[in-house]
């Protein structure tokens, strides 16, 4: 196990208080060389190393107070630091809701990749693309700088001074003041606020969750007692009902749940099943044994009739429902012969549906052990009317300041004009967040956060489950962080690291018994990055479980049926962009949708009957509602509902994200006290048409190939090479002409288990951030100019109106028999001595020849300059801003920028082998087994990707490569492959 | 003009020269050169000139052009820089037939070129002065080679009977 | 000019009874050894193919002279003209195959048949593969005959009508052809092997068999010229049939090596499955092949001198004669044998019984004409020409 | 003195010249000046060179993200326009190698211009290679020289055999058309008074005096050149067609490629020099020596290799059905109903329909009919280039790699820019050198006006 660093600062800057009241990093951060670069000049990175060293160096200079503004070598070199070596630091990634526990990887001070931190037990190592994309958020040049008064930049101290008189009066005067934020669940940040409260009186703290979960939240109120979302067990659960959850997606902990999800998917072990009722085609529905369209108008009785049957067969009574939209007596008798052992969840913000599921869960027996209440979830504790009452006390003039902290409801908000006539209302509008948005374009103050690889704080992402969150670079920017804002402001003097040192030594150093001394705790806190509780003795609260007894209400069926004329509109968080937080992030938006394989965009999905009984085709654009959507037509999308991502559509965020797709929030509505995810709307109007997609793939039919080998669980329990025959054929067929190359030393290869790959992209943006993967843009896509390293194809297969659906992630498969390295005239393109196929960027002059050759199609060529290496001058492209002084940060030094006119492509993280060949080496020691993984590997949430070495024969790999589900992709080719895959197993039981 | 060495003999077609030779050949007369618009066939039997050794030197170079270009490809691809490509071989002869091929088919051409050059003295020189500008135009001419008893007269004589159009 | 060649006594007894002879041998051989009918079969296939290819490319050289209206070979052309009669016997022996498909064609058994794909269960099941044999001997024989034809009547008339029809059959022939001897070639030989296919593979077998074709007429010209005959044939001609030999034997290795190349390269399992047992397990024969094809006839014609020597070329000619026997060895008997393919008694014996039985067809056809076609309208030329 | 021919022969100068007539006539329109359509022409070639140039500029300048080429289409319009180019460069030296070992007396007034071309379409086919390079200023990369790092090149790649190739066959046909030109550059220099055009024709001339051991030394040397150059004419394309049957791509990996595209060459070359010549022979009033007689025996030798074309492409068809491999089969459905079907049959129309109405005498002896049907396959072959790259290339292996390409203006310009190049290219050549190698018409007048004689009297 890597032994991960604790960060500097804990040990460096520490013992400036003794003689600076001020924190050190109230220095001006910023000096010359990087305003330079925010005024356009040009900064090398050269001098970003100065300025790094730079922040080293303010430990040791944090007594002097004069202004710093020049870039000084180490005075004293920090010991952690050796030039070219990679430090390690755990820390929190926390963005609204998101949380996952991390690991960041810093190159010279600065950080440049994030990888999942294994010690939790929560996201156990997994990622996802936005986690992995976070690191280029730090480099955002259009992130807030500085404090900013009614558009003019200010200092800190008139601000502060400016706030906290105005915030005082108000307070004085009895005047309201609110705090909106997202659900906060770092627990020091929750001592701040309440202490914020206690200074200033009649403070009301609003919590708004933009993607809102609030209906669970009351349903499980009502149903238990307790407003919490539990921890769901998906890894204990032998049968999964989803209706509408994109569990593997976006709901709720998409990591976690991933990870737990896929540890059942082993054929070999106990295999899950899932179904999947949804309108829209998602990660889940994609990935579930078995899919039902439904109608979001027909969950209601789609769930009444499982219900039906799960009482009818666990109590043997009957009750009343709905016909039903799908037979659900099969799920039935699966879902009750095992009990305990099942999950049924629904993604629907609706209370009575949630206490729908509730009861069939209590039915089921679930409740203690697939749905846990004692580590219930604290990521998502917002509740709609919450925000509802704040919007309706702004508009009634009954709010005098209203004090943001990442949340956008100018955009977000089911009625925003409400919102922002209510703002202009309020006497003091004050954002906190870090970066321009919708909302913090409306407000006087602006006082930036910190970006949170920037900042110290704590979470508790489950209840007892602590995480810990540390900077890994000195903020960038004249930024403060929220916590200390507000400590600030509060009046106290201390900064909000020394708070959460004395709050956890307080609060936390008793929860365990190992360490008595407060700093030790911490510090091996820190390193571990999270602390959890193991204090068997805690029982959690009983719960209420109060049957609440379900009789059908018509009312509750909206009228969906009338085919003719309505359509519903299924509004979904996307992969990617989620509710849009990270907009101004490239990486994100060029990340393909796992399903439709379009990025840069959202879209009205369609089924493709529909489509074409209302003469529409791929690329028109309709009205809808009075908004203009391109039309998409989905395989697998439900007759009469239009999909359509949220989160697009930003106005203010930033070169890559303004305007980037349409807006459909403004499709929310309020239902019920809460919001409502879809509305069902009248006639669509076709309004134009020819709207091109950045679509990466073009064809979605295997047309026979047999590139996805899949077979059911049964077939596979019988014959493990079920689905795999023509693997045995070919093996038998391929003979060399020649004597046939032996790489005896090592020999990488690689496991791809496509039962587990969810298509969810974490790996896509990992490999990105890994290797300097560039961004190419909306219009380069278009033009099929995409340039990631991996891809992960999607294929249909069956019906077209209900298509299975199969993905396949897609590397350079490093063959043996390599067909690209033939044909390069200038020998750019080789096999290492490991079997590794190489490509050496300096000695590729671009005839794209070796790119025709390949079957796998993997490499990629740098049409333009898209990075600004090349050699010519002023013939950039780059649309999204990447190559930017700041945005070029995030790029890996390990790895070459590649210029314009080279083809690229996977090395297989040929960096990170040869850093660990050479740590071998060092320590005079073989590579341990599993030692190296490449970007894809370590961050797949799935455990899909296995990386190795094709000669340790005694491997987890190799194992899986001589079982029976192992093939080569294009086998028949003989270009011998390293990379395997296994075939797909459905649980068809 | 009269301390010349050598007699043209003028014609204005092939046929009457080639008799003309034949006739300048029985009489035992010095032919220095014979100068004519076109190649005119059957002259170089008439003429006794030896089958030129172009063509030898053109397969020697040719063979030494591809040995050179193979032996390089073996080299480099066995002994300098041996790289793993495509699992193939590293001698891998079929690869190196084509480019061995074309070595040996451009030094035998140039050579064979260049040996014509040489061997004909034709090289760019400004201040070249044709014998007769008619020579390339239509006029066949036969240099002799004269002496005391070879004079234009007694080639007139020789000569008598066939189309000439002029002695010089 | 009004020769004609008499096929003397001593030719017509010694052929037969080198063929019976011959023909005890073959069977003893085969006994002795204790090969199997396939053996046979295999034989009787490689001499077909041998021997059609070499009556098939005579007709191919008149056609292509014909048709690019040349006219030295006009002294010669009748050594051709004869050789085409060989056909009608081939069709015969081509039918007998009949006999001997379960021996070597892998498809004609039925397990082997119902796993081919669909589109070679259309192509190859014995009814169709028969239909297309009498489709493609239908076609030789008649253009061939309307060719010989009119060829014929230049002997008694000197109207240049029949010159002018047999130059329009010569130009409809090699349409037919140049579909039909790829078409054949794919039925005949490369079936051989079910799973595998080339798409120059006809074109290499056209090539092939010209060139066996082309070393015949050498041959014959020399043998006439022993005999007394063919007083008019100028060194030229030589040449001109050197030049032939040499080009066409280089443009043979051209499309050998563009075959290999292309497949070494490519090395996909489908392609190199035909190359691996020839050149693994009869290494000897397939280098062979290539240095008497190939290098024999280029290192040996390559001088002009060399070229006008009637005496040097046919006994290249004779070499390369063999080397393409040796090529069509390879075409077939490592599939219809495998791995225990050799050259044996049986083969050797087989081929000379071919031999003796063409030849004889050969001679007795010669003999029924003159031996120079008088009023060909190119012959006045033929006679002057200087290469 | 003349060779015997036979009586069917057509004579192939017509009219009875002198050997005064053939020079004035053949070099007349060189020193006199231009027509007045000449100017128009070469301004017309000379705007699309310049357009073609600027496209160039761009390309190299800003990448070949300019072009409609992408992830999964690697090669499209210039490696299309690059084969069709080195395959019209392949007639001139089939006519004068390969014609000249068969003793095909017509090929003799239409050598010089065919091997012109053939230099003029070699450099156009030439600049492709270096422009559609990603990094076009290192393309000395591709050359074995010895380095520090003592990198070579990878000799297992067509593209290094496309390089020796082609500059093989570069060399070796300038040096081929050099030599010929020699003799007729001295007829020029001597029919030129005083002034500098006659010093540098003099300088080019090198020095011939027309001796009887140097007609030797000459003549040998041709057939020699034209000897070796007639398996480089075959190797050159050989090669190129190995830039893709080398590659394990359906519809490029096919082992007849090296002959069928030879053939193709020298289809789509003849086309080519029958458009040229039937426009030089008007702009230059050639009529008297290239006559009709050539334009048909051209026309056979397209009849010829456009049988072989549509030979090879229903043995494509039939193995790609019969190999059952499904990648094959699905190539070649996806080219004749796929969404480049249309190229697909443009090409069947242009390539196998059009040669065969040749058959017709009638046609084939017309010289409008014949210009009309040389462009058709000009057009033909630049499709069929064009449908092996892009319909193999669009849908391979995998279809989640499908793609379409769609040319932008700046290849369509590159297109244009070399026509430009070789058009004018060869204006300029018509007004410098002879377009008709004067000696050799010398040398064959005495047969050709005896056959003319013989002609007359046989139509009384």
């Amino acid at each position: 196990m890597k032994k991960y660093r604790k960060d500097i600062l804990s040990e460096q800057v520490r013992p400036k208080d003794d003689l600076s009241p001020e924190p050190a990093y109230e220095f001006d951060p910023l000096p010359e060389l990087i305003k330079d670069s925010a005024t356009g000049l040009h900064s090398s990175r050269r001098d970003f190393l100065k300025l790094c060293g730079y922040s080293f160096a303010l430990a040791a200079l944090s007594s002097c107070r004069s202004k710093i503004s020049k870039a000084i070598p180490y005075v004293i070199a920090p010991n952690e630091i050796t030039p070219g070596d990679a430090l390690y630091y755990s820390s929190s990634y926390v963005n609204g809701s998101d949380y996952c526990s991390i690991i960041v990887k810093t190159r010279d001070g600065r950080p440049i990749k994030i990888e999942g931190n294994p010690r939790s037990s929560m996201t156990r190592g997994g990622t996802n693309a936005r986690v992995q994309a976070s690191v280029l958020d730090l480099y955002d040049m259009e992130r807030f700088k500085e404090p900013i008064s009614n558009g003019v930049p200010v200092s800190w101290d008139e601000a502060d001074g400016e706030i906290t008189a105005r915030l005082k009066k108000i307070s004085y005067d009895h005047g309201s003041i609110v705090l909106l934020t997202p659900t906060v669940y770092s627990p020091s940040t929750e001592a701040v606020i309440t202490d914020f409260i206690e200074k200033f009186p009649g403070t009301a703290w609003v919590r708004y969750d933009a993607v809102s979960y609030s209906a669970m939240l009351e349903a499980n109120l009502i149903s238990f007692g307790r407003q919490v979302i539990p921890r769901f067990h998906f890894d204990k659960a032998d049968v999964i009902v989803s209706s509408g959850a994109d569990f593997l997606g976006t709901w709720l902990s998409p990591v976690e749940f991933t990870k737990q999800f896929s540890s059942r998917r082993d054929p070999e072990g106990s295999m899950n099943y899932l179904i999947q009722y949804e309108a829209g085609l998602s990660v889940t529905g994609c990935t579930a044994d078995k899919r039902i369209q439904i109608r979001p108008s027909q969950e209601y009785a789609l769930l009444l009739n499982i219900y039906r049957e799960v009482v009818k067969l666990t109590e043997g009574r009957e009750s009343n429902a709905p016909s039903s939209p799908a037979d659900v007596r099969d799920i039935a008798v699966k879902l009750t012969s095992s009990p305990g052992r099942s999950l049924v969840i629904s993604g629907s913000n609706v209370k009575d549906i949630q206490l729908l599921v509730n009861e069939i869960n209590r039915y089921l027996g679930n409740i203690g052990t697939t749905i846990d209440f004692s580590r219930y979830m604290r990521t998502h504790e917002a509740i709609d009317s919450g925000m509802a009452d704040l919007v309706s006390r702004m508009n009634a003039g009954d709010v005098d300041a209203l004090i943001f902290w990442n949340v956008n409801p100018a955009y977000t908000w089911y009625d925003r004009d409400a919102f922002t006539k209510g703002l202009k209302k309020v006497g003091i509008a004050i954002s906190l967040s870090g970066s321009p948005d919708e909302t913090s374009s409306l407000v006087q103050y602006i006082c930036p956060d910190n970006h949170y690889l920037e900042s110290w704080n704590d979470a508790e992402p489950e209840k007892d489950l602590f995480s810990l969150m540390q900077p890994v670079i000195s903020p960038l920017f004249n930024t403060r962080q929220m916590a200390d804002t507000l400590l600030k402001w509060s009046g106290s003097a201390i900064s909000y690291y020394d708070f959460i040192r004395s709050y956890w030594a307080v609060n936390m150093l008793p929860r365990q018994k190992e360490y008595s001394d407060p700093v030790a705790f911490f510090d091996h806190s820190l390193q571990e990055g999270v602390f959890e509780t193991v204090d068997k003795n805690v029982r959690p609260a009983a719960l209420l479980t109060r049957p609440v007894s379900h009789v059908f209400d018509p009312s509750l069926l909206k009228t969906g049926d009338d085919r003719e004329a309505l359509f519903e509109v299924v509004l979904y968080e996307p992969v990617a962009i989620g509710e849009g937080r990270q907009a101004n992030n490239p990486w994100l938006h060029e990340l393909p949708d796992p399903v439709t394989r379009i990025c840069w965009d959202n879209y009205a999905s369609i089924s493709g009957l529909q489509a074409k009984e209302n003469s529409l085709t791929e690329g028109d654009l309709i009205d809808i509602g009075g908004l203009t959507f391109p039309v998409h037509i989905q395989p697998g999308q439900a007759y009469g509902t239009l999909s359509i991502a949220l989160g697009y559509g930003r106005k203010v965020c930033g070169m890559a994200g303004n305007g980037v797709g349409s807006d459909a929030w403004p499709f929310l509505t309020m239902d019920n006290g809460n919001v409502s995810y879809t509305r069902t709307l009248g006639r669509i109007g076709k309004t134009g048409s020819g709207y091109l997609f950045a679509q990466t793939q073009g064809h979605h039919s295997m047309e026979g190939r047999a590139l996805i080998r899949e077979t059911g669980l049964n077939e596979f329990k019988v014959n493990p090479s079920a689905g795999n025959e023509l693997h045995e054929h070919y093996t038998r067929h391929a003979k060399s002409l020649y004597k046939e190359r032996e790489y005896p030393h090592h020999h990488w290869g690689m496991v791809i288990d496509l039962s587990k790959c969810t298509g969810c992209g974490a790996c896509v943006i990992a490999c990105q951030a890994e290797n300097n993967v560039p961004v190419v843009g909306k219009e380069e896509v278009q033009r099929v100019h995409e340039m990631h390293w991996i891809r992960i194809d999607r294929y249909y297969s069956g019906d077209d109106m209900d298509p299975e659906v199969g993905f396949q992630p897609v590397l350079c498969q490093h063959c043996e028999n390599a067909p690209c390295e033939n044909v390069c005239p200038v020998g750019a393109t080789n096999h290492s001595g490991e079997g590794l196929n190489q490509m050496i960027y300096n000695r590729c002059f671009g005839t794209r020849y070796c790119n025709n050759n390949c079957p796998y199609k993997v490499r990629r060529f740098n049409w333009f300059n898209y990075t600004g290496a090349g050699t010519l001058r002023g013939n950039l492209r780059d649309k999204a801003g990447m190559t930017g002084d700041l945005r070029r940060m995030v790029l890996n030094p390990d790895v070459t920028v590649r210029s314009q006119g080279v083809i690229e492509k996977c090395s297989f993280c040929i960096q990170r082998i040869q850093a660990a060949k050479l740590k071998a080496k060092t320590e005079k020691r073989a590579l341990y087994p599993g030692e190296i993984r490449t970007a894809c590997s370590q961050s797949c949430p799935a455990n899909a990707i296995i990386f190795g070495d094709l000669n340790d024969k005694e491997s987890e790999m190799n194992r899986l490569i001589r079982s029976g589900r192992n093939y080569n992709l294009l086998e028949e080719l003989f270009t011998k492959p390293s990379v395997n895959y296994l075939t797909r197993i459905r649980n068809r039981t | 003009m009269d301390n010349k060495d050598y007699i043209s003999v003028y014609f204005d077609d092939e046929d009457p020269m080639l008799q003309a030779l034949r006739r300048l050949k029985e009489n035992n007369l010095t032919i220095i050169d014979v100068l004519t618009p076109f190649p005119v066939h059957g002259i170089d039997k008439l003429l006794s000139v030896k089958r030129t050794r172009i063509p030898v030197g053109g397969f020697i170079f040719g063979a030494l052009g591809g040995i050179l270009a193979f032996w390089f490809m073996t080299w480099v691809f066995t002994v300098s820089y041996p790289l793993i490509i495509g699992g193939k071989p590293f001698f891998a002869l079929p690869s190196f037939v084509p480019i061995t091929f074309e070595m040996t088919v451009l030094f035998a051409g140039l050579s064979m070129a260049a040996g014509m050059f040489l061997r004909s003295k034709l090289k760019p020189d400004i201040r070249f002065k044709p014998a007769d500008e008619r020579i390339t135009d239509n006029m066949f001419v036969i240099v002799i080679g004269s002496n005391a008893n070879t004079t234009r007269e007694s080639i007139r004589t020789v000569l008598s009977g066939i189309s000439i159009i002029e002695i010089r | 000019m009004d020769e004609q060649f008499i096929f003397s006594k001593q030719y017509r007894n010694i052929l037969p009874i080198l063929a019976a002879v011959s023909l005890v041998v073959f069977l003893l051989a085969v006994v002795l050894s204790g090969s199997g009918s396939a053996r046979i079969w295999s034989n009787i296939l490689l001499n077909n193919q041998f021997f059609l290819g070499i009556s098939l490319g005579a007709a191919f050289f008149i056609a292509v002279h014909r048709v690019a209206t040349s006219g030295w070979q006009t002294v010669i052309q009748r050594v051709p003209d004869a050789m085409t009669s060989f056909l009608p016997v081939a069709f015969i022996l081509m039918l007998l195959i009949y006999f001997g498909m379960n021996d070597i064609y892998a498809w004609a058994d039925s397990e082997v048949y119902e796993g081919l794909t669909g589109a070679k269960k259309i192509w190859l099941n014995i009814p169709f593969y028969f239909v297309r044999m009498v489709l493609y001997f239908a076609g030789w024989i008649f253009f061939i005959r309307m060719m010989k034809k009119n060829s014929e009547s230049l002997t008694i008339s000197s109207d240049l009508k029949y010159h002018n029809r047999r130059k329009i059959f010569a130009g409809l022939f090699l349409v037919f052809f140049g579909i039909t001897v790829s078409a054949s070639s794919w039925d005949w030989i490369m079936s051989l092997k079910p799973d595998w296919y080339s798409t120059i593979f006809g074109w290499y077998v056209l090539i092939s068999m010209f060139v066996a074709s082309l070393c015949f007429i050498i041959l014959i010209t020399w043998l006439l010229r022993r005999m007394g005959y063919l007083k008019v044939l100028r060194s030229d001609h030589v040449h001109d049939l050197a030049i032939l030999l040499f080009a066409f034997s280089i443009f043979w290795a051209y499309q050998w090596f563009a075959q290999y190349l292309l497949i070494w390269y490519g090395h996909l399992p489908e392609e190199t499955s035909y190359f691996i047992p020839r050149q693994h397990e009869f290494t000897l024969l397939f280098f062979l092949n290539l240095g008497i094809n190939f290098i024999v006839p280029f290192f040996g014609l390559i001088r002009t001198s060399s070229k006008y020597n009637l005496n040097r070329v046919a006994a290249i000619a004779a070499m390369t004669l063999i080397g393409h026997w040796i090529d069509y060895w390879l075409l077939i008997m490592p599939e219809t044998a495998g791995t225990k393919a050799t050259i044996g008694l049986p083969e050797i014996s087989m081929t000379l019984i071919y031999a003796c039985g063409f030849i004889y067809i050969f001679f007795r056809t010669l003999s029924h004409g003159p031996l120079i076609v008088k009023n060909d309208p190119f012959l006045q030329e033929s006679l002057n020409y200087e290469s | 003195m003349s060779i015997f021919q036979s009586s069917l022969r057509k004579p192939l100068i017509e009219g009875k010249k002198s050997y005064q007539e053939i020079t004035s006539q053949i070099l007349d329109p060189l020193v006199n000046k231009p027509i007045k359509l000449w100017y128009f022409a070469i301004t017309l070639s000379g705007g699309a060179m310049l357009f073609g140039l600027l496209m160039m500029g761009w390309t190299i300048w800003q990448g070949i993200g300019t072009w409609g080429e992408n992830r999964t289409v690697g090669w499209a319009f210039e490696i299309s326009t690059f084969v069709w180019w080195i395959g019209i460069g392949h007639a001139g030296t089939f006519i004068s190698a390969i014609l000249l070992l068969f003793r095909q007396r017509w090929r003799n007034s239409i050598n010089r211009s065919a091997e012109a071309m053939t230099l003029f379409a070699v450099i156009c086919a030439a600049l492709f290679p270096f422009i559609h390079l990603g990094r076009p200023l290192l393309t000395f990369f591709i050359f074995p020289y010895p380095n520090t790092r003592l990198l070579w090149v990878n000799f297992n790649s067509p593209l290094v055999w496309d390089v020796f190739a082609i500059a093989t066959y570069f060399t070796i046909s300038l040096v081929f058309w050099y030599v010929g030109l020699i003799p007729d550059i001295a007829t020029l220099r001597d029919k030129l008074r005083k002034g500098l055009k006659k010093t540098v024709y003099n300088f080019l001339s090198f020095s011939w005096k027309g001796s009887a051991r140097d007609w030797h030394r000459h003549e040998v040397t041709s057939i020699m050149l034209a000897a070796i150059a007639t398996p480089l004419v075959l190797s050159v394309h050989s090669i190129v067609s190995m830039d893709f049957a080398d590659s394990i791509l359906p519809g490029w990996h096919t082992t007849i490629f090296p002959p069928y595209f030879v053939a193709g060459a020298i289809y789509s070359g003849f086309a080519m020099v029958l458009t040229l010549l039937i426009i030089a022979r008007k702009l230059m009033n050639l009529e008297d020596f290239i006559t009709v007689e050539h334009v048909e025996s051209m026309n056979k030798i397209l009849i010829a290799t456009g049988s072989i074309v549509a030979l090879a492409y229903i043995t494509e068809t039939f193995m790609s059905w019969y190999s059952g491999i499904e990648y094959e089969q699905y190539m070649l459905q996806n080219r004749m109903t796929g969404p480049y079907a249309w190229a697909y049959w443009i090409m069947i129309i242009c390539n196998v329909g059009s040669a065969q109405l040749l058959w017709i005498k009638k046609l084939r002896r017309s010289l409008l009919f014949t210009f009309f049907i040389s462009i058709v396959i000009n057009i033909g072959m630049w499709f069929e280039r064009f449908v092996i790259i892009v319909t193999s290339l669009h849908r391979d292996f995998l279809p989640s790699s499908w793609t379409m390409y769609k040319p932008t203006i700046v290849e369509y310009g590159l297109l244009i820019g070399t026509l430009g190049i070789f058009f004018t290219a060869f204006l300029l050549f018509i007004r410098v050198f002879p377009v008709i190698s004067i000696s050799e018409e010398k040398s064959i007048l005495k047969t050709e006006n005896a056959l003319q004689v013989a002609k007359e009297i046989h139509h009384g």
